[in-house]
């Protein structure tokens, strides 16, 4: 018996007609053409800003990525910055050492996002409204714990390294632990069945549960997942500004999601990839950064983040119209017209 | 940081020598730095250097520290800005003058090693007495009054307040200080936390709101409540916002230097610091076109002169 | 608008289909169906699972769109867009699948879209409850017209979707398989009231599984197989045995390639088991070696049985045991290494991520032992997966092709591939052929039938007696949640089935 | 009457009430529902909160400014609640509202200066700008079959980006609109504030079109099962869109009264309510996916929001910790939804084992 060839298309097929690398090709474009026309964008300094403004979002995609893969979403995420900030804060205040007061920051988050995924996944609570929910407590708290103050006293060494870059490359040293994490995920998501297991439950969770997936305890870990990075993301957040306050990260969920979903990720879940997710982020930073140098204030940065969405969501819809319109109209032109007669029919609407 | 001699080698948008001035104020869509930022634009026009105005829509710090850095990208000459944080941008600010831009604060200062000089509307304890002299005046030197204020982590209005506390224990006993709370310069909110201060504090007397939008705020929340003409109001604010309820006697009186005169101020500060004429150390004097001269005080301060208070009498005389 | 009826020459029927074909992406569901029913006529329309009477009908109310074909009503062709379209052209549809808002009332659910409304416009509840009240009890039922839709029973549910079609006063009434969940008692209930809508002159269309039901109600009868017209015939000229061959198209015999098994050790042990609302008390063993069916009436609760064992549902009392050894409740993890394989009976939602790839769903299951370091690869998975696609001659163009785009009877070999390479000890597998052509569906049968010749203890619940009497070495009845009877291969008739599947039903009601 | 009390799970009176209503005399049937409701549930901590926070303070109640108040601060959110439940019901979600009002209230100033428009059209105007933002809204999420928190989310951005745009750093001051306009933000008839009495024919509109006409009703059918409605025929689209557009054009209103509620608006206006109005409407026991739920129990959720952000720093916890108290407040109403649920469901099981 013959075996079965392993793909039905071609690998450059594979590789460029996807959903990521439309993104990736558009990421591409808008630096080119940034570089090209956006004076002091090819500057040295660039890179570095883009990338340490853009860490904090790249770092909560991640494990948001997998979140709405599973169908699920965190809105949660920038208060549980806020609040590993402001536990950050109060902690190295009373004079606990920076890397104890780190670590439970770290498990604070932890135990946020152990919170909200015991309630999504064991309890069976929609996500959309749990968050809602964990959003306002999250940030009461942290607005709580700080009341009206910041802590700005944070040992040296830690807020340099936040901001250091490596050698004279302009990188920045979060980039390191930045990259260990996306491969992590990367290697999680893409590459385990683990993973595998979220695609299913995002797909059809009823099949993944009879497949043996536990899909209580994959939706729980990623939740959790989501917590710890929110807070390294704090930790990072407060260490670059040098102060801890409790609206830190205010309405930073909404950017992450918008990239996450503008990287190719499907709201409905099951479908997206983290290169993608990457691009996205990266596409938001660079947008957001070359119309900031042109003088282009924050508001049509709003606007144009809101549009790429919408349009990311909408072409997905539009081209399968588009499919569905030819395919009917192929099998029209194909066989004999059998569509009903003109004159009689007139019942009906010419909708679908 | 990086990149830092290439920065200031890299000049100014306009070239020619003319100098690039950035203004940044805490954010946009706020009077009061519509004021200021409009003299400082003819200031810069006065000395035919290039003006911006760019800012955050939020006045959070890590929200300006992008405008700051871009700032540092482009290499402009000088940057005045109002802080959202006295710590949380110095980072940012030490690379933007490591990349050769000069930092001026005005409004609201960061602290001192992060920018070259201050340009305070006033002192900070002429300030803080004005406010203190007139709701003592009109609520007869007695009685409980409370404070609306900005953010809670506003570093001038923190200031103020601390003065205030100060002054009102040491020269107006009778005036017990009740309460402070925060409108987050938001009209909703501060009109909101004016009703809540007036629900859990029955027989208050008088609010102090050192901010323009916090004022506002509760003079509109006063003009239209039972409240009105008994419990007095006064703080900063500027004439067009107030000069409804002067008129119609919600407000006896409040007190604002001019914002457009502290943004010009700070625009030629901008410039002395640019050409040279001062580097930021005490004594140092220079002219700030139709203002006349001026001179850096201890901690690299400017200070711009008394505040003026306005009421029924002179409101009309003001337009900004 | 569609002509009155009256407008129409005599003769004309009131329904006709010719030619119809749909497909549902690669899924050829009709080819060239035809259909003609007069007024004042009951049709009946048979076929075997899959054969495409569902769409047929689903076509005639708007719910899909045929490809090609000629759909006349009353001689004029029509083309309808949506349901709306053919309930004003008064037809009314009683699907297969209930289709209730669980948060509204069992009145609002009758009457939604067209509510009575008083004078002022508002929605008229005294009406509706009235009106209500009244079709319930012409159908002779006890149901508070004021209770949610929610947690009402397969039977109660179908009473409202027939009370619900009765009120809108169709010229064309369709029901699918509306007696699949109903007791003797409310199928005479219902019987009555159809008669009694053919003899005011209205055309029905009754889709039913059960021939003696086709022969009490109906006129006509008209035979479908593989989504193509076969026959049509007047019911009082054909017998049972003409339809089946109809239907069937081939000898019956050969369907069930049964050998007779060699029964050896308990594999699976149920004691007890209880869950409310589902099943009580039931207790039974599985051997190597034996196929063990279990029969019922949809709704009986066959299914939550099999899922309760298998651990993707729990239950309140009882153990299961696999080989002597305990498996924990609600862990379809465990029943898996305890040798557990679980076909369910919903392909499309249960059975495979029809979204993902071929390789990954057949090795879905297996996929943890894959990988090396932790690291899965798309490779892994192929390798894996390509010799059981092979070995079941799943038929697909590449391994990463979408299981969505397959047919019916392919995705059931994937879905089969996929337990098999688990290597289990014990197979339950939920309506095995549901909605495949009768090749792949002898191909299924000889499958199981192999399996349990090397000593697979096989569960095989079916709703279609044949397969459960070809196939069966044993047969376990369920009736409401409890067995009520266990059938040697030889004893078991459709009598003695169909008696055990409803007596206590007819008891109580 | 014992229907007041928590009864045993199955006791048969609890069992009857689910299963046959009808049994009830018609008194007892419509007091049972009443006493049983998510919205006298949630009515009852509003009660409360009021009570404790008289008894420290009777001047929160006692005073014809704090009356004024009480009624007065919910009433804007209370218009968003009202179109977001309508939104919800339809398993749908409006994020953009927040947008919407900064858009209509930047709009309403701007009216006011450049037109000299009257006061009725300049209302009209910010009714129907709204509509036609909600319409977008509507045409995108029913045309498109794409998730509705997608796409508000992206038009959230976007009307946000158009009002920042538009205003810069321009703000309306209250002498930029006439007094007969600012006025219906503070007057009051009968001691009932003009804004309130607004939210309340809305509300009472919006409450008697889900309840009694045929479209409202097809909205629950629509959220309760989106595909048993297309078999039925309903015309799932239209409702939809209707729906966004009524959230939209009270979006709108709101824009409005803001405007003459608080006589300064500036670009940020209305920023981040959005999600105070889905947390109202959460609250008011409408389930985020759609089919149940009533505006009553929105519009009591929206004011019990507002009321405990005002009561806290009487009864003494500082305002810092409100927005811990509404995240605790919201989670802990889906969970006692989920409870309520469960329960309901068991009963109905347990009622049919028994038939
Ligand atoms: N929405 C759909 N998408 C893809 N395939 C479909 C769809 N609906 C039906 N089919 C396929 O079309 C074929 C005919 O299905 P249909 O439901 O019409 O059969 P039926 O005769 O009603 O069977 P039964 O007696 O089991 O109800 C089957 O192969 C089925 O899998
Ligand atoms: N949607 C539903 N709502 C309420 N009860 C349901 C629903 N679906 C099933 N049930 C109940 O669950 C029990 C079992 O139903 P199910 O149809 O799964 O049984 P089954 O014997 O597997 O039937 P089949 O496999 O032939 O469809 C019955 O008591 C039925 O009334
Ligand atoms: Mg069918
Ligand atoms: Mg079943």
């Amino acid at each position: 018996m013959s075996t079965y060839p392993e793909h039905a298309r071609p690998l450059w097929q594979r590789l460029l007609v996807t959903r990521e690398s439309a993104v990736i090709f558009l990421l591409v474009v808008v630096v080119l053409y940034s570089i090209l026309n956006v004076p002091f964008f090819d500057g040295p300094l660039t890179l570095t800003y883009l990338l340490l403004d853009v860490a904090p979002i790249l770092l909560i995609a991640l494990p948001m990525t997998m979140v709405i893969v599973t169908g699920e979403i965190d809105l949660s995420v920038a208060s549980v910055v806020g609040l590993s900030s402001v536990l950050l804060g109060v902690l190295t205040q009373a004079g606990m050492p920076f890397v104890g007061a780190a670590v439970v920051a770290l498990a604070a988050g932890a135990v946020c996002g152990a919170f909200n995924g015991f309630l999504v996944a064991y309890v069976g609570l929609p996500s959309l409204a749990v968050t809602i929910g964990t959003l306002a407590l999250f940030r009461g708290l942290a607005v709580g714990l700080l009341g009206t103050t910041a802590v700005t006293e944070f040992p040296e060494t830690w807020t340099d390294l936040a901001k250091a870059t490596i050698g004279s490359t302009g990188i920045p040293v979060v980039v390191i632990p930045f990259l260990v994490l996306a491969v992590g995920f990367a290697v999680l998501l893409q590459y385990s069945s683990f993973g595998r297991g979220i695609y299913d439950i995002g797909l059809n969770d009823e099949a993944a549960r009879f497949t043996g997936v536990n899909v209580q305890r994959s939706k729980f870990t990623v939740f959790v997942l989501t917590g710890l990075v929110s807070a390294f993301a704090g930790i990072f957040f407060t260490l670059r500004f040098g102060s801890a306050r409790g609206d830190n990260a205010t309405g930073l969920e909404l950017q992450v999601i918008a990239a996450v979903l503008l990287g190719g990720v499907s709201i409905f879940g099951g479908r997206g990839k983290l290169p993608g997710v990457v691009a996205g982020v990266l596409l938001i930073g660079v947008i957001s950064s070359a119309l900031r140098l042109q003088g282009v204030t924050v508001n049509v940065i709003n606007i144009i983040i809101g549009l790429l969405l919408v349009a990311s969501v909408m072409s997905t819809s539009v081209l399968e119209a588009v499919s569905r319109l030819r395919s009917r109209s192929n099998r029209r032109a194909a066989g004999p017209s059998r569509a009903p007669a003109a004159g009689a029919g007139t019942h009906g609407r010419h909708t679908s | 940081g990086g990149g830092s001699d290439s920065g200031s080698g890299s000049g100014g948008e306009g070239g020619g020598g003319a100098t690039t001035v950035t203004f940044l104020p805490k954010n946009l869509g706020n009077p009061y730095f519509e004021a200021s930022d409009a003299g400082g634009k003819k200031a810069v026009e006065e000395f035919g250097g290039t003006f911006d105005e760019v800012g955050p829509q939020e006045a959070t710090p890590d929200a300006q520290v992008q405008y700051i850095n871009t700032v540092a990208q482009q290499g402009i000459n000088a940057l005045v800005l109002s802080a959202n944080d006295p710590t949380a941008i110095g980072d940012a600010l030490e690379e933007a003058r490591s990349a050769g831009t000069k930092v001026v604060t005005f409004d609201s200062d960061t602290e001192p090693q992060f920018r070259d000089v201050f340009v305070n509307q006033a002192s900070a304890e002429g300030i803080a007495k004005s406010q203190v002299d007139l709701i003592a005046e009109q609520i007869g030197d007695e009685g409980k009054v409370a404070i609306l204020s900005a953010a809670a982590n506003a570093t001038n209005q923190n200031t103020w307040i601390e003065l205030m506390k100060k002054d009102l224990a040491a020269n107006h006993p009778n005036i017990e200080l009740v309460d402070t709370v925060y409108g987050n310069d938001d009209d909703q909110e501060s009109f909101d936390k004016t009703a809540a201060l007036l629900q859990s504090n029955p027989d208050l007397k008088g609010i102090i709101s050192p901010t323009t939008v916090g004022i506002a705020a509760a003079a509109r929340y006063l003009s239209d409540s039972d409240f009105k003409g008994k419990v007095q109001l006064t703080g900063l604010g500027t004439p067009n916002q107030m000069r409804e309820y002067v008129k119609d006697g919600t407000v006896k009186g409040f007190a604002l230097w001019n914002p457009e005169e502290l943004g010009y101020l700070a625009a030629f500060t901008a410039q002395a610091l640019v050409d040279g004429t001062i580097t930021g150390k005490e004594g140092d004097k220079f002219t700030a076109g139709d203002l006349g001269d001026y001179t850096v005080e201890a901690d690299g301060v400017v200070v711009l002169g008394e505040p003026t208070v306005f009421n029924a009498d002179n409101i009309d005389d003001f337009d900004f | 608008m569609a002509a009155t009826a009256s407008d129409a020459p005599a003769g004309t029927p009131t329904l006709e289909l010719r030619d119809v074909a749909k497909s549902f992406g690669p899924v050829v569901a009709l080819s060239s169906a035809s259909l003609s029913v007069d007024a004042g006529s009951i049709h009946a329309l048979v076929g075997e699972n899959g054969a495409g009477k569902s769409t047929l009908i689903k076509i005639v109310a708007g719910v899909h769109r045929r490809d090609s074909g000629d759909f006349l009503l009353d001689g004029i062709h029509v083309d309808f867009g949506s349901t709306s379209d053919s309930k004003a052209a008064g037809i009314a549809v009683i699907y297969q699948e209930p289709t209730l808002f669980p948060d509204l009332s069992v009145t609002e659910n009758i009457f939604m879209g067209r509510q009575p409304l008083t004078r002022g416009r508002r929605v008229d509840r005294a009406a509706m409850h009235t009106e209500a009240t009244a079709l319930f009890s012409r159908l002779g039922v006890a149901l508070d017209p004021r209770r949610p839709a929610q947690g009402l029973s397969i039977a109660d549910q179908q009473i409202i979707e027939i009370a619900k079609a009765i009120s809108l006063d169709a010229r064309l009434l369709i029901m699918d398989e509306p007696t699949a969940a109903l007791s003797g008692v409310e199928v005479d209930r219902l019987f009555a009231v159809a008669r009694s809508l053919r003899d005011e002159g209205r055309a029905l269309v009754f889709i039913s599984h059960r021939f003696d039901e086709v022969f009490a109600l109906c006129d006509t009868v008209t035979v479908m197989r593989d989504g193509e017209y076969v026959a049509t015939k007047p019911v009082a000229e054909t017998d049972e045995d003409e339809i089946v061959a109809l239907m069937v198209g081939r000898e019956v015999g050969d369907l069930f390639p049964k050998t007779p098994a060699t029964v050896g050790e308990v594999v699976l042990e149920v004691e007890g088991l209880d869950a409310v609302g589902q099943f009580h008390d039931v207790s039974f063993q599985v051997r190597e070696g034996e196929i063990v069916g279990l029969a019922g009436l949809v709704g009986a609760g066959r299914s939550e049985i099999a899922r309760a064992v298998f651990g993707v549902d729990g239950y309140e009392r009882g153990t299961v045991t696999m080989h002597g050894r305990p498996v924990p409740p609600s862990n379809p993890r465990a029943a898996i290494a305890a040798g557990m394989a679980f076909i369910p009976e919903d392909r499309r939602k249960q059975g495979l991520v029809t979204d993902a790839s071929v390789a990954r769903n057949v090795a879905g299951v297996i996929r943890g032992g894959l990988s090396r370091l932790g690291i899965l690869t798309e490779g892994a998975e192929n390798r894996a997966a390509s010799p059981w696609a092979q070995r079941l001659a799943v038929k697909t163009g590449a391994l990463d092709m979408n299981a969505a785009t397959m047919s019916g009877g392919n995705q059931q070999k994937v879905v089969i591939a996929k337990w098999l390479a688990t290597n289990p000890k014990l197979l339950i597998i939920d309506e095995p052929t549901r909605g495949i052509d009768v090749g792949t569906k002898s191909e299924v049968h000889r499958l199981l039938s192999e399996l349990a010749g090397q000593g697979l203890a096989i569960l095989m619940i079916s709703s279609e007696l044949p397969e459960v009497l070809g196939m069966a070495d044993r047969v376990l009845v369920v009736c409401e949640g409890r067995l009520t009877a266990d059938i040697a291969r030889d004893d078991a008739t459709p009598e003695s089935v169909m008696r055990a599947a409803t007596t206590s039903l007819e008891a109580q009601r | 009457m014992s229907a007041a009390q928590s009864t045993e799970p199955s006791t048969p009176d609890a069992v009857e009430r689910l299963v046959e209503p009808s049994r009830q005399p018609r008194g007892r049937r419509i007091l049972t529902t009443v006493l049983r409701s998510r919205e006298l549930a949630i009515l009852i901590v509003l009660l409360l909160v009021i009570a404790a926070a008289t008894l420290t303070t009777p001047s929160f109640l006692f005073s014809s400014n704090s009356w004024r108040d009480l009624l007065l601060t919910p009433s804007i959110l209370l218009l968003l609640a009202a179109g977001q439940a309508v939104v919800v019901i339809t398993r749908n979600v409006d994020l953009s509202v927040g947008s919407v009002l900064g858009l209509t209230a930047y709009l309403t100033g701007r009216l006011f200066i450049d037109t000299g428009l009257p006061v009725v059209a300049v209302i009209l105007a910010g009714l129907v700008v709204g509509m036609l933002l909600g319409l977008v809204n509507g045409v995108l999420v029913a045309f498109g079959r794409v998730p509705a928190l997608v796409i508000t989310l992206g038009t959230l951005y976007i009307y946000r980006g158009v009002v920042l745009t538009w205003a810069g750093s321009d703000r309306i001051n209250a002498d930029d609109m006439p007094r007969s306009f600012l006025r219906l933000g503070t007057a009051s008839i009968l001691s009932i504030p003009v804004l309130t009495i607004i939210a309340l024919v809305v509300l009472v509109g919006v409450g008697y079109y889900l309840y009694s006409a045929r479209g409202g009703r097809e909205l629950y059918a629509i959220g309760s099962d989106p595909d048993a409605a297309v078999l039925y025929g309903l015309d799932v689209r239209r409702r939809v869109l209707a729906a966004f557009a009524l959230s939209g054009a009270l979006a709108g209103l709101a824009g409005v009264l803001f405007a003459a509620r608080y006589g300064t608006v500036s670009s940020g206006a209305g920023t981040g309510i959005e999600l105070q109005a889905v947390a109202a409407v959460v609250i008011g026991g409408v389930a985020i996916f759609g089919g149940s739920g009533t505006v009553w129990g929105a519009a009591i959720g929206a004011f019990l929001l507002v009321t405990i952000n005002r009561a806290l720093p009487i009864v003494g916890i500082p305002d810092f910790w409100q927005r811990a108290v509404v995240g605790g407040l919201i989670i802990g109403a889906i969970v006692l939804d989920r409870v309520l649920a469960n329960r309901t469901a068991r009963k109905l099981t347990e009622a049919r084992e028994d038939a």
